[in-house]
This record gives C-alpha cells, structure tokens and sequence, in this order.
C-alpha cells in the first residue's frame, strides 16, 4: 500500500540500520555497546540485520569481553549468509585462542566452531591442537566438544589432523568435565552410537569416571554402559553392582539412564532379576511428584516396561490414580497403565476411579476412562459384572458422549462372554438417546442383529436406520446390512425379507462403495444359493475375541 | 464497593505481567461488579460497571452477569445511559438468550423517540443483533423510519432492514417501495444505505428484481452526475467523488443487469464511461475500475464493452501491486466460460503465479488455471501441477489435490492417462483425496476390462512402499483382491513398467497390511481380499485360511465377521465358495463422467 | 457484508472487535487467534488480503497497528481497504493525531466511531466531515447531562 | 526404555516462546532446525495449547525433530531435538534452565526476557555447548556471568567451573560457622466421594542451609529405622522410607556401609536428601463437604473438617479452598472458628483457621447466588475441596536425626540445628455423594 499510510500511529523511527552503521564507526565505547545490543535485539525479534556485518566485524577487536561475546553471537548467526566476509574475523578468533585469559581462548575456539563455514576450517585446525593441549581443563573441554563440530563440516580434516586420537587422549583426562565431553564428541563423531566406545579393558576406568563425571557425563557414561555389550554374567553383575547407587541421584536424567542400564543387562543375570527389577519401582515411583513433564517421562517409561514386567508395579496401582489437576496428558498415561496394572486383586479400587473420571469435564479423558472400564471387564472375567453394572450407570446419566461410549464398550463385553449380560438389554434400549457418532451406531446395530430374537420392536429400530442408510457412514452401512441379513435369518417374515431386499438393492444399487457392494453381493448370491447352511455361517456364534490391553 | 474507573482498570490490566496475573486481576473486579449491580445504592455506577465489564469482554473473559444490567440501562431515560446500554448489548449479548425478549420491548419505545439520535442508537443495535423473532416485532418501525424527516435515520432505517429481510427474507416485499423512493434521496450516506438495502432485496428475489429494473435509469443518472460533476471535498478520495457510492451503485446494477438485454443496454454506455475515463493510479479509482469489470461481465453485455473489461483485467494482471494483481486473477476466472482466449494470452503470467510468494495469489492463480484447463492442455498442465504438489505448502496441498483429481477426470484423453495421474496423486496426497473419488476410481477401473491387469499391477508397486498412504493402500488392497487374476495373467500394455507379480505376492502385500499399526481400518478390506484371491487361486488357500482363522479371535467387530464368514464358508461349503466370491459386477457409470 | 472488524497490535493484542454476526465467545477467540496469527507474520509487499473460512480478511497495518475487516467472499476488496483508511482517518480526527493508546484507553469511544462508520456490517456513511460532526454531538450530548445532574457516564 | 544405543545430543536449539507462542528468543547451536520446520513445530504447538492438547512434545510431521517444552509463568521454554534425543534428559534439562533463569532473574517472564537477553544468551553459551549440557550449577555461573557488573576487567574463571567438587568454591569464610537442618515432610491425601481414602503419600526433604568456612565434611545420621530398607535388597525389606535420593555431594559408598551420610556440602541452602515413604501414616485431617441446590441460583455448601492426629500436637495456617461457580455472588456463611472470605482469583471459599489442635471438629455453612442467566460452563462438584496445613516440630513418618557433625581440618566448632516440620501437599476431598 502506499506510503502515507505511516502518518498515522506512528511512533517508529525510521532507518534505524543507517543510524547503526554510523553509530558503530564512532569511537565511543559506551555508544558502541549499546548499538551493538540494540543490533543483537534487533536479531531476536527476527530482524534481518545481515547488512551491517562488515561494519560489526570491524568491531570485533575489543578488551570487552561483554561486547566481545555479543559480536561472537552476531558472527554466529549471520556468516553463514556472509561466508567471504566471515573470513575478515579470523584473525581475531586466531588472536583470541592465545589470550592469557582461558575464558577467552576457550570462547575463541567455540565460536570459531559454532560458524560451519568451510573455508573457516582450515584456520582452526592449529588453535584447536593447542587447545586441546591447553593447560586449562575450561579450555580443553570446550576443544573437545569443538572436534565433534569440526568433524560435522569436514570429517576429513579430523581424520587427517590427528584429532580422533588426541580425543581419545582426552578420554584419561582426570578433569570431570573434560572427560564427559570427550565422550560425548566421540559419540557424536560415531554417529550417535554409544557401542565400542568402552572396551572390557576400560571398565574399572569407566567407573571411576562415573563417579567423578559432572551430572550430564554421567548420563553419557550410563548411556555407554547400557550398549556395552559385557562379556559374561559376571561382568554384567559386576556393571550393575557399580552402577546402582546412581538409582538415588537427584538428577532424573542420571537415574533414569541408570535404569536403561540395568534393563539392558537384566537378560544376562537372570537370578537377579526380580530384585533390580524391584529396585527400579521406587525411583520412577518418586518421579510422580515431579514436574508434569517429568512425570510423562517416568509414566511412558513405566509403560514400556510394564509391557514386559507388571509385577513389580502391582502394589504401587495407587500412585497412577489421577489427581484432578493433573494436566491431560498425565492423565492420559496414567489411565495406560491403570488398564495394563488391572488385576483380579485391584480392580475394585480402579473401577471406582474409572467411574469418577467418566464423570470429567474434559471430555475426551471422560471417554477414554469409559473405554478402560471396559477393558477391564475383558482382561478381569471375575469382575465383569462389576463393570457392566458400573456402565449402565454410566448409560442412566444419559450424558450423550458417555452413553455413547458405554455403548460401544458394552457390545464387546457382550460379545466376548456371550449368553451373560443380555438381561441388561432391553433396559438399553429403553435409555438409549440420540445416537450420532458411527462406532456406537453400529455397536447398537450390532446388537440389533446379534439379538434380533430378543428384542420386541427390532424390526421397527432397524427400520429407521435403513431409511436413513444414504447418510450414514460406510462402517454404518455395513453394519446394517450384517445385522438385516442375520434379522432375516433369524426371524424370516416377509417384513424382514423386504427389509433385506431394500437393504441389498442400496448396496449394490445405488452405492458405489466397492467394499459395501462386495458384501452385499456375497451375502445376496449365499442367501439365493446357499439353503440350509447359511443361517451356520451367518448367525453362528463367534469365537470370543482375545483382548490384548494394549491395543 | 467497586468505584474503580475504566480507565484504572485498563491500566491495572495493563501492569499484569503475566496472563495469569491479568486473570487475577479480571475476577477480583469481576466480583465487585457483581457485587455492585446487586446493590440498588450503587445504580449510578452501573453505566461505568458495564464499561468495564466490555473491556473484560475484550480480553475474552465471562461478562454474561452483566447483560442484565445492559437492558436496563438502554430502558433508562438518559442518552448517556441508552449509548452505553446499547454498546453493552451488542458487545455482550449474543441473540440466541432469553434477554433479548426484554432487549425487544425496550427498543421498541427508543424507535419512537422524539430524539433521532434516540432513535439511532436503537436501529444501530438491531443492526448488530437481532434475531428473527427481533426482526418481525420491529420490521414495521424500521419500515416507517426509512421515510423518517432526518437522514441521518433514514440511512440507519435502510440498513437496519438488510439485517430484518436477511433474518426473515418473507419481510422483503413490505421494504421495496420505501427502498424505490430512498434511491432517489439526495442525501449521500441515505443513497449508499438504499443502494445497499436494494442490492440485498434483488439478490435472492425475482420479483424485486424485476421490479427494480425500473430503477436503471436513475441509478445511471447519479452515477453520471458523480462523475461529471464539480468536485465536492466533502466525499471526495484520491479526486474520485465518492468512490463508495459508486461501487454500491455499480454493484446494484450488476444485480439488475444479470440476465436482462434490456437493463443491460440501458446502463452500458454509463459502464464504458466509467470503464474508460477512471483513473486507475490510485487505489480508490481502482476500486472503481474493478466494480465495473464486474459488473460488465456479469451482465448481457455487447461484444465491445466486454473487450474494455478484459483489457483492464490484463492491465491489472500486470500491476506491480499485489492486490490489484489479485483481484485480476480473481475476476478472470469469471471470465474464463465466456471468453477462454481472453485468458489464454495471459496463461504464462497466470502459471507463474500458482508459484508466488504469497499464499493468496497462488491460491486465486490455482483456481484461475484450473479453470483454463482443457482437453488439449490437460496432460502438461496437470504434470505441472503434479510436480508443484511434491513442493508446496503442507496447507495448499489438500486444496490443489481436489482441484487435480477432478480436472484429470474431468478432461482425461485416456482411461490409461487417468489411472496414472490417480495413482500419482494417491502417492503424493494420498490423505487429501476424499472416499468417493477413489469410489468413482474404482468404478471406472472395473468398467475397463482391458486395464484390469495394468491398473492392478501399478497399484501393487505403490502400495510396496513403506509409507504409502492409507488412502493408496485401501484403493490397491480392492483392486487387486478383486483383479489378482488379471493382474498376474493379462498381458502389459503399452508404455508400462513391466511388473511379474505371482498370486502369493499379493497375499504377501495384503499380509504385511495387515501387520502395519497404521493401516489397522483397512483389516476388513483385506479379509474381503483375500477371500477373492483364495478363490482365483486355490494354491494360496493354504496361507490365507490360517490368516482368517487368526483375526476370528480379533476386538474389532466387522474383521472378526468376515474373518469368520469367510472361513465357515471355505470350510463349509467347497461347493459354493467360487460362485460366492466371483467378480463383482461393476457400478454403472456415473451420469457425469463420459463413458 | 462486514462479518467482523478487528482492530490488533503486532503483539496479537486484540485493541477493539465487532462482530456483525452471531458469534459466541469461544468462537470469537479462536477467530482472533486465526486471524492475528495469519496476518501478523505477512511481509509487507504482500497483499492485503488472506482468505479465511469462508470470508476474505482485507487488512491494513498501521505503524504497529493492523485494522482487519473480514468481509464475504463476493465483496469488493480495493473498496474494502478504502473503508479501513475512512474510518482511520476519522480516528484520527476524532481523537487528533491518534495513536495505539489513545484506542487501549478509550476502546468504547472507538466503537462509538465505528457505529457511525458502520452499521448492520455496511458503511454507512462517506462525509469523513458529517461523522465527526455526528460523535461529537453525541459527546456534547452526554457532556451536557453530566454538567447537568449525577446520572452521567462517568467511565 | 528401548532406546539403548544412541546418545543424541540433547538439544539442536533452544527458544523461549510467549503464551501466544511467539518466538522471544531463540539460540541454534548445531544448525539442525530448518527456518519452516521451526514454523510448523511452533503452528503446531500453538494448535494444540489451542485444543487443550497439551502433551508436551510435538513431533514434526516432516522431519525427525521434535519440539519438547515445558511451561513456565506465561513462557514456554522449548527445545527442538532429533527424535533419538532421551526425553527423560532433556526435560530434566529444560527445568534446570528454568531454574538457572529464576535463579538469575528474581521472576522469569516475558519482561525479563526483553530486558535481559544478552544475558540469556551469556548463560544458554555457557550451558550448552553444541547441544550438550556443561555447567548447570547457578551458583558457579553466578561467579563469572554477573547481571549488572562493571565489566571492563575481563572476569577470570572460577575455579568451581571445571572442579571435581563443582558445587563448592575455594576460600569460603564465615565468623560464625553454622549449619542448619531443616526436615520437612510433605503429605498428599485424596479422598473420595464415599469417603474413602483413595491414595495417600508421604514425601521428605532433609534441606541443608550450611554457613561454613573452607572445605568441611559433615555427618549426618538418621534413626535406625529410617534407613534399614536402603540396603535392605530384599523386595521384602519393612524400613519406611521407599525411596531416597542424594545431593552429589553425598559420598553414597560411605553410605551404603556405615549408613552415614558424609558430604561436603555446597556454600548456602541446598537440598540434601529427599524420601518417599511407601507405607503413609495416617490421615492428619480429615474433611467431609457436600453440596446441594435449591433452585437453580441457589447453591449451598456444607463442610465440617477434623484433626485426627495426637491432641497436644498444634496445626498452623490452616486453610480450606472449597470450590465454587465462577460467577457466584453475596456468599452468606456462618462458621464455628476461624475465618471465611470469597476469594474470586481462586473461585473459592478460602476457610482459615489459625492454629488448632488435635481431635477436634469445625463446621461451616455457606449459601451462595448464581446469576439465573448464566453459561454452565463447568458442573460443579467435580473440583475436590482442598486443604492446606502445617504441623511444626512433627515428621509424619517418624524420621529422626540421630547427629549432625562437622569435621573441618582448621578444627573450627560449628553449631548444627535441626527443625522438623510436616506440612500438606495436595490435601483433597471429593464433595460426598
């Protein structure tokens, strides 16, 4: 649009980059710090200030060390988009990497290796052998990580220079965090591996890294440890008996690797099993009362082992009750493992939790809760009826997302212990209400069918549907003609032949869907030729389905 | 209690540092208002109250205490009371509550105040909210003030009844006389409110069409004044006079010209004036230049003003300013069922800007090329839009998919062509093609006897691949189900990547399906599958039974059946299962598509 | 017709809304979220116009200022930026040299304007001159009532 | 857990968002993140806080990178990562930035974030170096990265920074050398709506404040029966606290053999140790609310609450949070002790009653309005009524500190104090049905 739009609420200055430049050839210190934060802010908000590099640059040479990092930062993020330019501050880097002050040789080195400039390689190479050597551990960590750096724009040159085995010097280190970087920069430069960093011959090593490493080494180090493949069951011992106290570090990260350590060693020392598997109930347990989000982590991780091992959680069922601040997606892993963790013993106290939560205002939670009572029916047979009961409760509120819900939970229940709670029937369909969502649709057509015998008006209620059958969804559609052919079959009268003429002529008709019409062909070529067997192929009674929590 | 001012508040507000903070602040105040409006001592803080509580409302927080409070301010007797009152309602209310019963009676009596700004405030809030019970009980009052003596409430009136005639358009006939006699009001702000009201009239109604044609001739004669006459600085913009009014007059005759010659004719040559002699340097003059392009499209226009309006749209086309390029390439796809060379000239320029910068351009350019496709162009422009598929915003691509998959039935020169630019598609977007397009694929596919084999066998290649959309792979697993034969017997057509599939790799593939997390929906699909190709191929019975057999025990309802079905009557009966599961016939052609 | 005007800084803040359909609170805040987060990262050479559900939004940014009004799909859209500067610039008459505070603190005042801008969702008004005439006799009206007795708006 | 082989990186960059999820700063270390991945990460992001989904990580339907964040004030700290990176690491990281930042700016939020992103981007330099985390103690970066420093010396590194002892600098002096031993243990409760007890915990933290010169060694041990289950590795161990973890500081091989915890313990307050209990006491107080309504603008509460523990034990600043509607007005209430005000920041009837003994019982009664025009926007009832509380002088869990020495070569006395207190953490109550 045109310009004069700036006349009104105007209160930007204009030309700011201009007043910058100028600003930054003045020999005013105090002057160029400001300019120079007011560019860096500039940057932040996402502010293309990528044409006054030269004039930054030039200000690179500065006693300043604040200033000096803020220009760093600059270089950082824009010669990548200047790479001839970027070369002009080489020589500063170089210069800073011999600076008496370690802080500056080591923020030399860094920068130099965050600028992913080719042509900037070449020059780091001599700094970095110095300062990998450099007598201050500050220094040397710094140069370590920095290998890993150089090795990502130009493995070659590490090869060639000699770096990997002067990395793997650094290794023996006795600085913690020098140590822990080194590890780190291997892993990297070996693609994220952590196999083949440790030998047997560098366990006892290892282990007095571990307790000397700084917090993020050792996680590292666990990670090392966990894809160490060990020799023998007396060396996996030997690694797990070393490492279990780190089950008690503050630091989450630490303990969680350590439990890595201990499942990926667990296969090799069988006899110990159960107890390490016990050992690692308490800490994750403890994780609970966490921040949310570390919470997640220990409920997806409590999770993926309970896939393998539920039994050492089995007294701790309480602690996955949800407290009704927790954000949704604790709650969501939370009702995961309810439904893994369920168990003869228990399921009375969950299935009351469940039935509080079905009554939630966040809606989906509410919904998933209603599916879980239902697994719990099918995983603990001794309490099915508990749950029925606990789901016709839930249908008496008439909530229509939680009726609906029930609704598709109850047909499974029903279909896997069959000739069981059918006399809960005819009071569904009395408290049924609207029904808009397709997977209870076609669970109550379902049943329609299943129970065409036994319930009075059937005819009546598939009626409706079937006049309706244009606007439903293909899954309803093919649920409706199921249960029609199995409502003629079950009840032959010219009034269900009809219904299942009407049905089959849609399908085939005026349906294009390929799958519905292949359905109804099949079934209209078997009800025409098929005579006496195809009321046992159609209205047999299924074998009851396996249900696996999981899925 | 609560005496703090607006002004306090918002800069309390202001001072929150965090939404938090700013929640804190909003219910604490929240509260004292509640507290105050229940304190019959405290009325005459009401009107500040409501204030407040509409800037609450700004921040989006609940205000729904407050409507009361609304609707007894508008029935007080004060103006500054009734102009807050009335604000509070049209910020506060929204029309589907019970209030707005009262709200109806109040406004009632303000309609007739002796004070037209009275009067305003009153048709100003049934503009805003009024809902069909509203606009029966006042269409009357709104009727009779569109005669009203000032004009300042007759312009009110006639746009208020656009809001009456749209909630309960049976109310239009008894606005059309009083409307007539407006569009002859000399009055600029009335003459734009009537234009308004008549364009609204005449769009959904015959017979207020036909009897607004009348009309023509003095719409004309203002539009001509306007432009002929001296400047006036009071509606001046950019030395257009009043730009506003023109496009409304314009727009109102493109309503009246529609379809009839005769109305049509009558306005032309004001339409060329317009056409010809605007300034189109700035925006304001532009504005004009487009309302006229479309109104002479859209109209029975003669063969040489129709000329002058594409001529102005490739101007615009070529406008440095994006807005104006916009509306060009919206306006073109107007044209393009009348005057398809017009458009082709400009084909390049269009092409190119399916591929700009900015999502609103490449979005009108889409809609504009799609419209310039035909049978000859068919093939390269939908492989250039097959290619710009691969690379376009994750947004654009459901749009630009649909828009391929049509044009290529639409216009493809071969039932080979077709199922290739599907498939392609599929791989490309599959999650983006809807059900009944592949419904329609399938279709034509069965309708193709001598494509079975081909269109089964690409099918196949594609859905090998790891990641190959759901959709791709429900449209294969039929396919091939169904034409296993075909596709291991038929001999290949021309032009096709050769493909040796046995009947085991299909049941391979529909076994992998059925392995895959993410193509659990298509589990019954695959029975239904494997029952066909157990039957093409009885050897492979062997595997598929037990793979029935498996999923008998399944959670999920329709695989368990048809697991079970199927088995019961491979076991059951040997005699009939051929017969049973033999091609299906195929739908018939769907009337639109050539056969 | 108008559907909705929005008036919001380059921090999403939303300065003033109007809608002229119904539109309930959770809707209009998923609105306002739509809308600002579509506009707001557009590069100024682009066009000022984004199509959105079934409405076109036709905006103008002022300084640090966007004026939104989301019109149907059939409206003139050149016009429509035409009516977003009318009622600037009788904004700026109104309050004399406007700027974003003066609509924070007066937001109602705004609104004022804009009802004699717009009514039902279509302009209703072209004379920039009528219309500040028009706000101000309301004000001296309300102004009046005030010196006059203790009944007054006092916000 | 099955990730077992790959050590990611933690983190390719970092980004501090505001609640509308507009990008403050950002800080790129390995040039990993592509500008539009970003983008959709963050659209995402936005969509799903938008939708309540509120998971905190977002998966790039593109790539293999991943947006993890975690909420803090009206700020989202985020970090974008490869799908291989542990989640378990990089949240734990996340927080001890969050922690790093309030540490440095007294309240870490948007204005802070304006205001001081040089030093954000000081520090996030100094704690990560090409993704991986390196000095994360606040303490030692407070020695070399200062906020309003005059900084024309270039500071020098201290010694902490590369230290084996990281969390303790050289040279501490103090006249009076102290050091005090807080043991504060936290109870959370949840009862339901049949007044059952439906999960209970006991949780503690041994918080360390030392005042001590040079490099001492303190000792610190605990009643026998605390801390039998630590080396009891039989799952059938009968100690009562389940779960312990350690300061680094905590020597855990003296541990583990003289069941003594030896440390040499960082310069200021720190948290020593932190226990869970498997096996909760009791519960200390016990609330029994319900709630009912006339008509549909009346609603009445009824809440009566006890003291269950020992009668010559005292519990302070106890407060009873009982949810009500939003948009509730002239609440009427009447109770025996304490006092009641409407609190409409909370949504909630805020009980306070100062100190009370134990074994006793208090009633309340409220009537409250509802506007009659009013959106249901939540049923009520479904929100617990909470309880906060303190108990001075009294662990729960019975947990005593036998000693607390400490050894220094210079062989100054230092004088320990030990405080014991049990406070309420998330003490709820279902409404009775």
């Amino acid at each position: 649009m045109s310009s004069h739009d700036s006349r009104y609420f105007s209160s930007h200055k204009k030309g700011e980059i201009a007043e910058w430049r100028q600003d930054l050839k003045r020999n005013d210190r105090d002057l160029l710090k400001t300019t120079v934060k007011r560019i860096i802010a500039a940057m932040t908000v996402g502010k293309d200030v990528c044409s006054l590099f030269p004039d930054v640059i030039n200000c690179m040479q500065t006693e300043d060390i604040e200033l000096k990092k803020l220009i760093y930062l600059y270089s950082i993020n824009y010669a990548r988009s200047n790479p001839d330019l970027a070369i002009l501050a080489v020589n500063t880097f170089v210069k800073d990497s011999q600076d008496p002050n370690p802080l500056i040789r080591a923020l030399a080195v860094r920068t130099m290796g965050c600028i992913r400039v080719d042509r900037i390689v070449e020059y780091l190479c001599d700094p970095l052998h110095l300062a990998l050597r450099d007598s201050d551990p500050y220094v040397r960590k710094t140069a370590a990580i920095c290998v890993a750096k150089l090795y990502s724009i130009n493995r070659e040159l590490v090869i060639d220079r000699g770096f990997l085995q002067q990395l793997n010097g650094l290794l023996l280190d006795d600085n913690p965090m020098v140590m822990a970087n080194s590890i780190a920069a291997l892993v990297e430069i070996q693609k994220g591996s952590c196999a083949q960093i440790i030998d047997s011959s560098l366990l006892s090593r290892v282990f007095t890294s571990l307790e000397a490493c700084t917090e993020w080494g050792k996680v590292t180090i666990l990670d090392c440890l966990a894809a160490y493949e060990s020799t023998s069951a007396t060396e996996a011992e030997h690694i797990l008996e070393s490492i279990l106290p780190k089950l008690q570090h503050a630091n989450y990260a630490v303990v969680l690797a350590c439990i890595r350590v201990i499942l990926s060693k667990l296969h090799q020392v069988q006899h110990l099993r159960e107890s390490l598997l016990q050992r690692i109930v308490p800490p994750l347990i403890t994780m609970l009362n966490a921040e949310p989000e570390i919470q997640y982590v220990a409920l997806t991780s409590i999770s993926e082992i309970m896939d393998a091992f539920v039994f050492p959680f089995l007294h701790s069922y309480k602690a996955f009750f949800c407290k009704y601040n927790d954000p949704s997606y604790v709650k969501h892993e939370k009702l995961n493992i309810l439904v893994k963790i369920t168990n003869e013993n228990n399921v009375g106290d969950i299935l009351l939790e469940l039935k509080e939560y079905s009554g939630e205002v966040d809606i989906e939670f509410a919904r998933k809760a209603i599916r879980s009572i239902g697994i719990c029916a099918l995983s603990v047979p001794e309490y099915s009826q508990g749950c029925v009961s606990a789901l016709m409760c839930i249908i008496d509120t008439k909530v229509n997302y939680a009726v609906q819900e029930a609704l598709v939970v109850l047909k499974d229940i029903f279909r896997c212990y069959p000739d069981r709670y059918e006399s809960v029937i005819s009071r569904l369909c009395q408290s049924l209400v609207s029904l808009d969502e397709p997977e209870a649709k076609k669970s109550f057509i379902w049943i329609l069918g299943e129970y065409a015998d036994r319930i009075e008006n059937v005819i009546d209620l598939l009626r409706t549907f079937i006049d309706g059958v244009d606007d439903e969804p293909v899954v309803v559609q093919l649920q409706l003609l199921t249960s029609t052919v199995k409502l003629f079959l079950k009840r032959p009268s010219e009034e269900s032949k009809s219904l299942v003429q009407q049905m089959l002529m849609f399908a085939t008709h005026e349906s294009e869907h390929p799958d519905l019409r292949d359905r109804a062909y099949v079934y209209w070529r078997l009800l025409s030729h098929g005579g006496d067997k195809v009321a046992s192929v159609v209205t047999s009674h299924m074998p009851a389905p396996q249900c696996n929590p999981s899925s | 209690m609560s005496t703090l001012r607006l002004r306090d508040l918002i800069r309390k507000v202001r001072e929150c540092k965090t939404a938090a903070e700013e929640r804190a602040v909003i219910a604490r105040e929240s509260s004292a208002i509640r507290e105050s409006f229940r304190n019959p001592d405290e009325a005459r803080f009401v009107p500040r109250n409501v204030a407040k509580l509409m800037f609450v409302h700004m921040l989006g927080h609940a205000t729904h205490f407050g409507q009361m409070e609304c609707v007894r301010l508008t029935a007080r007797n004060g103006f500054p009371e009734k102009r807050i009152g009335y604000l509070g309602l049209m910020l506060l209310l929204d029309e589907d509550q019970e209030v707005t019963m009262l709200v109806t009676n109040s406004v009632k009596n303000d309609l007739s105040h002796k004070n037209h700004y009275v009067v305003g405030l009153g048709l100003c809030m049934l503009g805003s909210i009024c809902s069909a019970e509203m606009a029966r009980d006042v269409a009357g009052e709104v009727e009779q003030l569109m005669g009203h003596g000032n004009s300042y409430v007759r312009k009110k009136a006639a746009l208020t009844a656009t809001r009456v005639i749209k909630k309960v358009p049976e109310l239009t006939e008894g606005f059309v006389p009083a409307a007539e006699k407006l569009l002859s009001d000399r009055h600029h702000g009335v003459l734009l409110a009537a234009c308004t009201l008549a364009t609204e009239m005449c769009e959904d109604d015959d017979d207020v069409r036909q009897r607004m044609r009348a009309q023509v001739p003095q719409l004309c004669k203002v539009l001509k004044s306007l432009i002929y006459a001296g400047k006036s600085v009071e509606h001046d913009i950019a030395g257009h006079a009043d730009p506003f009014l023109q496009v409304a007059i314009l727009r109102l005759l493109r309503v009246l010209g529609r379809g009839d010659a005769d109305a049509s004719d009558a306005m032309s040559d004001i339409l060329a004036q317009i056409a010809s002699n605007t300034d189109g340097a700035k925006n304001a003059g532009n504005a004009i230049l487009y309302e006229a392009v479309e109104t002479i499209i859209a109209i029975e226009a003669v063969g040489g003003l129709r000329v002058l309006a594409v001529n102005i749209l490739g101007r615009f086309l070529q406008n440095k300013d994006n807005n104006i390029r916009y509306v060009a390439l919206n306006t073109l796809a107007k044209v393009v069922e009348v005057d398809m060379q017009a458009i082709q000239r400009h084909r390049a320029i269009i092409v190119n800007c399916v591929k700009d910068a900015d999502i609103t351009i490449r979005r009108s350019a889409l809609q504009l090329v799609y419209g310039l496709v035909n049978a000859k162009n068919v093939t390269t422009l939908s492989h250039e839009l097959l290619e710009y598929l691969e690379v376009c915003d994750e947004e654009f691509k459901c749009e630009l998919a649909k828009k391929i998959s049509s044009l290529a039935l639409k216009f493809s020169p071969s039932k080979q062509w077709y199922i290739d630019t599907f498939i392609a598609l599929l791989i490309r977007a599959g999650q983006y093609i809807d059900e009944l397009e592949c419904n329609d694929f399938m279709g034509l596919v069965a309708r193709t006897p001598q494509l079975h084999g081909y269109a089964a066998r690409s099918l196949y290649r594609a859905a090998c691949d790891d990641y190959a959309p759901v959709r791709l792979c429900a449209v294969a697993v039929w396919v091939c189900g169904e034409y296993s034969d075909a596709m291991v017997h038929a001999p290949s057509v021309e032009d096709e990547v050769l493909t040796k599939v046995k009947h085991n790799d299909v049941t391979k593939l529909m076994i992998a399906i059925l392995s895959e997390e993410k193509y659990l929906m298509l589990r019954p699909l695959v029975m239904t599958a494997l029952a066909k190709i157990a039957v093409r191929e009885p050897s492979e019975q062997a595997v598929i039974i037990p793979v029935l057999a498996k999923y008998e025990t399944t959670l999920e309802l329709e695989t368990q059946k048809r697991a079970h079905e199927y088995k019961s009557m491979f076991e059951k009966m040997p005699d009939l299962r051929d017969m049973l599961f033999e091609h299906m016939p195929p739908p018939e052609a769907p009337k639109f598509v050539a056969a | 017709m108008i559907r909705f005007a929005l008036l919001f800084s380059k921090q999403a803040k939303i300065r003033l809304s109007k809608y002229y359909v119904l539109t309930n609170q959770k809707e209009r805040k998923r609105i306002e979220r739509d809308v600002t987060s579509r506009i707001i990262p557009r590069a100024n050479k682009l066009c000022n116009v984004v199509e959105y559900r079934d409405v076109k939004l036709v905006y103008r940014k002022y300084a640090s200022l966007y004026f939104c009004l989301a019109v149907d799909r059939g409206a003139n859209e050149l016009a429509t930026l035409e009516m977003i500067q009318h009622y600037v610039e009788i904004l700026d008459k109104y309050f004399g040299n406007v700027c974003e505070l003066d609509l924070v603190f007066n937001f109602h005042k705004a609104h004022y304007v804009l009802d004699e801008v717009f009514i039902a969702g279509h302009l209703q008004e072209t004379s920039k001159k009528l219309i500040a005439r028009l706000v101000g006799e309301h004000d001296a009206l309300v102004e009046r009532v005030k010196l006059g007795g203790p009944a007054a708006e006092d916000a | 857990m099955g990730r077992t082989s790959v050590a990611s990186p933690i983190c390719s960059s970092i980004h501090i968002l505001s609640s509308n999820c507009q990008l403050l700063l950002s800080r790129d270390w390995r040039g990993e993140v592509p500008s539009e991945c970003l983008k959709r990460l963050i659209q995402d992001l936005a969509n799903n806080l938008e939708n309540s989904v509120s998971a905190p990580i977002v998966a790039d339907s593109q790539s293999d990178l991943r947006l993890m964040f975690v909420p803090h004030n009206d700020l989202i700290i985020a970090c974008v990562a490869a799908s291989s990176a542990d989640i378990g690491t990089v949240f734990t990281f996340l927080h001890r930035l969050v922690g790093i930042f309030c540490a440095y700016f007294e309240s870490f939020m948007e204005e802070s974030v304006r205001d001081n992103f040089v030093i954000i981007y000081e520090l996030l330099d100094e704690v990560v170096d090409n993704g991986y985390p390196q000095l994360t103690e606040p303490a030692v970066l407070g020695e070399f990265i200062k906020i309003r420093a005059h900084r024309l010396e270039a500071p020098s590194l201290p010694s902490a920074a590369t230290n084996t002892i990281s969390w303790r600098k050289n040279g501490i002096f103090y006249k009076k050398n102290e050091v005090f031993l807080d043991v504060i243990e936290r109870c959370s409760l949840l009862v339901d709506g049949n007044g059952k007890e439906t999960h209970s915990q006991l949780t503690g933290t041994l918080t360390v404040r030392s005042q001590l010169s040079g490099l001492p060694v303190c000792q610190l041990s605990l009643n026998e029966r605390a801390t039998r289950k630590a080396f009891d590795s039989s799952p059938s161990g009968h100690g009562f606290l389940e779960d312990m973890t350690f300061h680094p500081c905590v020597d855990l091989a003296t541990f583990r053999m003289k069941h003594l915890l030896c440390f040499t313990p960082p310069d200021g307050k720190f948290d020593l140790m932190t226990y869970r209990t498997l096996h909760p006491a009791k519960p200390l107080i016990n609330i029994n609310a319900t709630m009912s309504s006339t008509n549909s603008s009346r609603i009445e509460y009824a809440v009566s609450l006890s003291t269950l523990f020992k009668e010559q034990n005292i519990a302070s600043n106890i407060q009873v949070e009982i949810p009500v509607s939003p948009d509730t007005t002239s609440p009427e209430i009447q109770c025996s002790c304490g006092t009641v005000v409407y609190d409409p920041e909370k949504d909630a009837l805020l009980w306070t009653l100062r100190n009370i003994k134990g074994k006793r019982e208090f009633k309340l009664q409220a009537k409250l309005c509802v506007p009659s025009t009013g959106i249901v926007t939540q049923s009520p009832g479904m929100t617990p009524v909470r309880v906060t509380f303190e108990i001075p002088y009294n662990t729960a869990s019975g947990l005593q500190v036998k000693y607390l020495k400490v050894v220094e070569k210079d062989g100054y006395s230092a004088l320990p104090w030990v405080r014991y207190i049990t406070r309420s953490n998330g003490y709820e109550f279902r409404f009775r049905k």
